[in-house]
């Protein structure tokens, strides 16, 4: 390995590996040997899927691959697993855990979800009350999590839990690999305004956990989590699209196709959402070039937060324009969906749930504190809520 | 400009007394309930506000066994039905009892204030301001009685209507809803408090009312009627939001101090606050003028139309992103007012409808 | 006085008075001899002006005069004096000062001028730094003071300062009737960005006032200055004006009288301007309805944050509807106009001036602290400034 | 789409060299100080930036004079003049040379390179999309040679113009600015660190560029290039904003407290950067079509002005709005940035026309 990994050598390995590995045989053979073979994500470490390569070099990978007829991951399935749980996991975990856990997670084996937000935290997730008590070797947990995606599907979860109230709300923290199919672990659908349940309440009743699941030491829990949540900030943006990709072409192409919908005052109000998803685009376009070139920047808030705005935006003019006939709604049944589809249904459908992109990963208040201050640097609001043990703060 | 934009004393008193019963009888689980049911609508919450009180029937006069009050008291109680999302075909009800009115037509009306549903059938977007009718084709049957044809899609507060009134060629008629050729289908909507259905007559029997000038000056008092209640029912469920959301921010905690204490949402509150202090003003001047016939009642009614419409809907937008997770979720009525929000922003014509009649009516041209 | 007075009676006194006196004869003299006959505040006590009678009978008392040609108090000119310092004197001051004062500032022959903003303390009033430090029997004031409008023509001013800055900032204020014909008083006009200079500087050293010029008790100067706050904002709200009365109405007159400059998308704006700029003026003859009822409710704070918005963007819409035409100003003189208007001279100047709209009397940000937490009941934010010396304060 | 939309290096280095002149000699002093003088522009400043650093002519070939880079470069500059609202007649300039460049006139491209401004003779608000060019006529002198007539009001950039170039009768001419009956008359403007001028010509002689399709396709891609680079100032305008804005809160206390800590300004200063990283986002995206000649270059150029005018006006009002008081006094600079944003909004077309413009582009009728 004492050569750099360049995008030519990493084509020549890929096309080794294919000459060896039969892209139409078994699926999770080949996608295990992959991953022994140090191309699943190459600036992972030589033995845990990668080859220590820089990370803009993925792609070359993933496009070799896919020009193959390799089968992938599911890459969006397992997106809290890659995301989330990898990252996190490859920085504060013991060899050991390493070791059992990122194979069967990047092969899409295991499936992972994300035990963090609670019904009294939310915006607020340092401030977690599931509680986790030392028991003989391991861990008694006890708690409700809330707003967790995947969870019925879901072999382990990444869970945040309070070792110790008596301290301030960060330091009292510990973080846990959380087994779903242990005893006391209940999960049941949480519908949202859209009917569907995409998301889940998980109950926790006396969960064992053996110490092995605990990832970094005991009080950590809040530093560990940032590394998670770093992540999934990162993780968000999408794909690039080409011009009128996303929701502004479906508004688009109904304002070309039913003349007789339109109005003057809507043409305008079509034109400055065109004018604001293209630039979002744009930017998003150029961010990808920063990323590509090793230079990440904070913009990926920026798009976070005006592609919240946007769909909002977009799909409420989209039931006005088409008046009466937007009211009239596909179905309400409590579909359990596993990705996010703001195309696929209706127009109602589209305004109901964008309505959750302001909400989910990261409230859009949240977002516009943390640009405000770590890009801006503008100050912190006096606290309330430092120097003081957990059991004592208001609630 | 003499009107009285402030509420009377009585009207005070019937707000009260409306809002009492609705909070016994239409709270917001038994709303979700009806909501998720295959049911149109609350009966049992109707029927207390038709037969049991009167209140359905507030501006038939009293010899056709109504209240004989005006609009005004109306809009009240829509404050209120709106305040609770009530499942009720209330406000349709009260646009037919205008046309009624205007008609002159009291058999119809005696029914109305003896609790039975009369619904004005057009599509819920059709208002002073806004899209055309339907064409509904009228023939004549062996006797010479009026058969009507057509199709109108997306009425609301008809699916348990008794009767419905159909403008078709020109005129308007009666068609008793049990009448054979008629149909009535539920449609899936966005707002399960108050659902849509489409209507197909085929040689459905129908009744003569008004045709010709007589016809039209009803509708379109009617439809002006429409759009001033409505403004008043939006008034009221954008206040519902304010309040709903003001509670819960008091209430709930997140780092270590009540999140109604941040700054960011204090100045949107404060802001949506100075958007609802005008919506009551533009909504009172609405049913003044249109309660007293005054000639700015058209004006009135797009105004209100064109201002509280979008309101009620940024009122609830910022009901449930300010209740955070737990105002997207199913088991919290925020979702009830969005998305009544969103259906009565497009009803009696929406908002772009509205600048566009306001367009004509304040003399400001288009380019 | 025994008999309650009623709208009847008043008329029939203002006519005895004007039987007695010639409207069309010497100003001053007529409008002491109104003050001597308590017609001129009707609301204010007997001896000072008024006669005891309901606030809401001042309208029939006006009208009357006015019906008869005769002569006013230029009240627009004497605002601050009647608005902010009378209620103050006549609620805090002793005997003599009431008697001293009230009757001079009625008549227009003292203008009075308000001393609390500072370079330091805008919006954070109560922090003013201005000193007033004992001298023998008097007090020695040194500071600047800031955005005074009105302060060239002054005879007195309202004067905030701080007698203890060892104390909360609250504690240390004491209040008082500033000379501004005192040595070591100095006026210095301030220009804005529209070139005027409506407002003033004024700086304070080494001023001299007697103690029978301290309004209220020392340290009681925050009590004292909220009486005055307050009846600022109940005098902000305007006259009742006529459908497009307002800067509305230029707007709409412009797009009528110039079709060539017209645009669909302007049009939409124009409309959504009209509707916004109409709810609000309905907003004010409904606040005046209730006010005559003897309902006073928060709508005036509603109608004061409304109309800042309102009139900046129906401004910058109008400089954008005349495309270049609208970037010619007519003059960068630095005037001293008395009185605010926004109508009088071209759109450049409407819109830069408009901008001061949500600064002056209470920036827009302040009002929306006070609208949620006065009107809508929302908690406080907390507070760093509470049990904290004045001196001790970060600044 | 292929174009970078990052800087390069260079444009890096450009920046800062830039920025670091600017700041010792375009101070907001300074620029106030010639603002309010009877001077149109900041001789000075000018002759630094065209004879001593040849950064007025950055796009002119080298064998002109200039310095043979791009459009690209160009717009770095203007950020950075945008940033200092500097008064300087570099746009109509850069504006001008694009105009030369692309009819080959080496003669007036090397004067401009040499440190003579060059003016297009354009009222401010005309751009690709926007109102139309005034009439002006084109006669012709005894010895054949054309002269003009007519009136050109609200032209930025051309009071100590040596050359103009005007649009006539379809046509393009090169007019000497010290030609006989050619009158410039300084108009009181409410930018005044870009002062415009109004043009009278009675029978002033003039030079013919190009006529017919070579006129309409110079004066079309100069009129592009003029908004594209203003979306560029428009972008450094509003970071500028931005920046001072944040720099005052951090250090202004009140109730004890920096300003800057609370949390609604710092959401909508949050805000704000949102919309300027994509400000940034679609400048660059423009220029980048611009340079290369990319065949989307018109709609990016609409694009860019439809959201970066705006975008600087909001920006610059709430610097005034944060600063409180001080920022609407004379002495503060906030006002001579708020005054350029929305004399710049309106230049090359206001964002509605370009919103009108991007409808056909994008295909996007009207109703």
């Amino acid at each position: 390995m004492a050569e750099p990994v360049t995008a030519e050598s990493l084509r020549e390995r890929v096309d080794g590996f294919l000459a060896g590995h039969d892209p139409a045989g078994e699926r999770l053979e080949f996608l295990r040997a992959r991953f022994d073979a140090g191309l699943a994500w190459v600036h992972y470490p030589v033995g845990l899927g990668g080859l220590g390569a820089p990370r803009v070099l993925q792609p070359v990978v993933d496009q070799r691959f896919a020009a193959a007829g390799a089968p992938d991951n599911s890459p969006r399935r397992i997106g809290i697993g890659l995301g989330m749980a990898a990252p996190t996991i490859l920085r504060h975990g013991t060899a050991e855990q390493r070791e059992r856990f990122l194979r069967p997670l990047w092969t899409a084996e295991e499936v992972w979800c994300q035990l963090f937000s609670e019904p009294g935290a939310g915006s607020d997730l340092a401030g977690v009350a599931t509680r986790a008590v030392r028991d003989g070797g391991g861990w008694l947990i006890d708690g409700q999590k809330v707003w967790t995606s995947m969870a019925h599907q879901a072999r382990w979860g990444i869970l945040l839990a309070r070792t110790d109230p008596a301290v301030g709300k960060h330091a009292g923290l510990t973080y846990f690999l959380c087994d779903m199919h242990a005893p006391g672990v209940e999960v049941r659908p949480l519908r949202q305004a859209t009917g569907e349940a995409e998301f889940n309440e998980v109950f926790l009743s006396g969960v064992r956990l053996g110490d092995e699941l605990r990832l970094g030491a005991v009080g950590e829990g809040w530093a560990v989590a940032r590394t998670t949540l770093m992540n999934e900030r990162v993780a968000i943006g999408g794909a690039a699209l080409p011009r009128e990709g996303g929701m502004i072409g479906v508004l688009a192409r109904t304002w070309r196709q039913r003349p007789e919908l339109r109005s003057p005052a809507l043409h305008d109000e079509v034109l400055r959402l065109w004018v604001r998803a293209e630039a979002l685009r744009l930017t998003g376009v150029r961010l990808r070039q920063q990323l590509a070139a090793g230079e990440p920047g904070p913009e990926g808030s920026a798009m976070k937060l005006a592609f919240a705005a946007l769909t909002q935006q977009i799909s409420g003019v989209e039931v006005e324009l088409l008046g009466a006939e937007g009211l009239r709604h596909d179905h309400w049944r409590a579909d359990r969906p596993e990705e996010l589809d703001l195309i696929g249904r209706g127009p109602t459908y589209r305004w109901l749930r964008a309505k959750g992109n302001s909400i989910e990963g990261g409230t859009s208040e949240v977002l516009r504190n943390i640009v405000a201050e770590r890009v801006l640097g503008l100050p912190a609001e006096p606290r309330s809520d430092t120097g003081v043990a957990w059991k004592d703060l208001p609630r | 400009m003499t009107l009285d934009l402030r509420y009377t004393e009585e009207q005070e008193q019937l707000r009260d007394s409306v809002r009492a019963m609705l909070a016994d009888h239409a709270g917001w689980a038994r709303v979700l309930r009806v909501a998720e049911s295959p049911e149109p609508d609350d009966a049992d919450l109707w029927r207390l506000l038709s037969v049991e009180t009167g209140l359905a029937a507030l501006a038939v006069p009293e010899h056709l066994g109504g209240a004989g009050a005006t609009l005004a008291e109306t809009a009240v109680v829509l404050e209120e039905l709106g305040r609770a999302a009530a499942p009720v075909p209330y406000l349709g009800t009260a646009v037919a009892a205008q046309l009624l009115l205007h008609l002159g037509e009291s058999d119809l009306l005696r029914e109305l204030a003896g609790g039975g549903i009369v619904a004005p059938a057009l599509p819920f977007d059709v208002g002073p301001a806004g899209r055309r009718l339907p064409d509904v084709e009228v023939s004549t049957a062996g006797d010479g009685s009026p058969l009507l044809n057509g199709t109108i899609s997306g009425v609301a507060d008809a699916l348990r209507a008794t009767v419905l009134i159909v403008p078709a060629g020109g005129a308007l008629f009666a068609v008793d809803a049990e009448a054979p050729g008629l149909r009535r289908t539920a449609v899936v909507s966005l707002d399960e408090t108050r659902p849509l259905c489409d209507l197909a007559m085929w040689n459905a029997p129908a009744r003569l009312l008004a045709a010709g000038d007589r016809a039209t000056s009803a509708l379109d008092s009617a439809l002006v009627a429409g759009a001033v209640l409505l403004a008043s029912e939006q008034f009221g469920l954008a206040q519902w939001c304010l309040d709903t959301t003001v509670e819960h921010l008091r209430t709930r905690y997140q780092f270590g101090r009540p999140v109604g204490s941040f700054q960011a949402l204090k100045h949107r509150l404060a802001d949506l606050w100075v958007e609802l202090v005008q919506a009551r003003a533009v909504a009172r001047y609405a049913v003044a003028c249109a309660a007293s016939g005054d000639p700015d009642a058209r004006l009135a009614a797009s105004l209100a139309q064109a201002h509280n419409g979008p309101l009620a809907v940024r009122a609830a937008e910022e009901c449930v992103q300010m209740h955070g997770g737990i105002g997207f979720t199913w088991e919290h009525p925020a979702h009830l007012y969005l998305k009544r929000a969103k259906s009565a922003s497009v009803a009696y014509g929406t908002a772009a409808h509205h600048r566009a009649a306001l367009a004509a009516l304040a003399d400001l041209a288009p380019a």
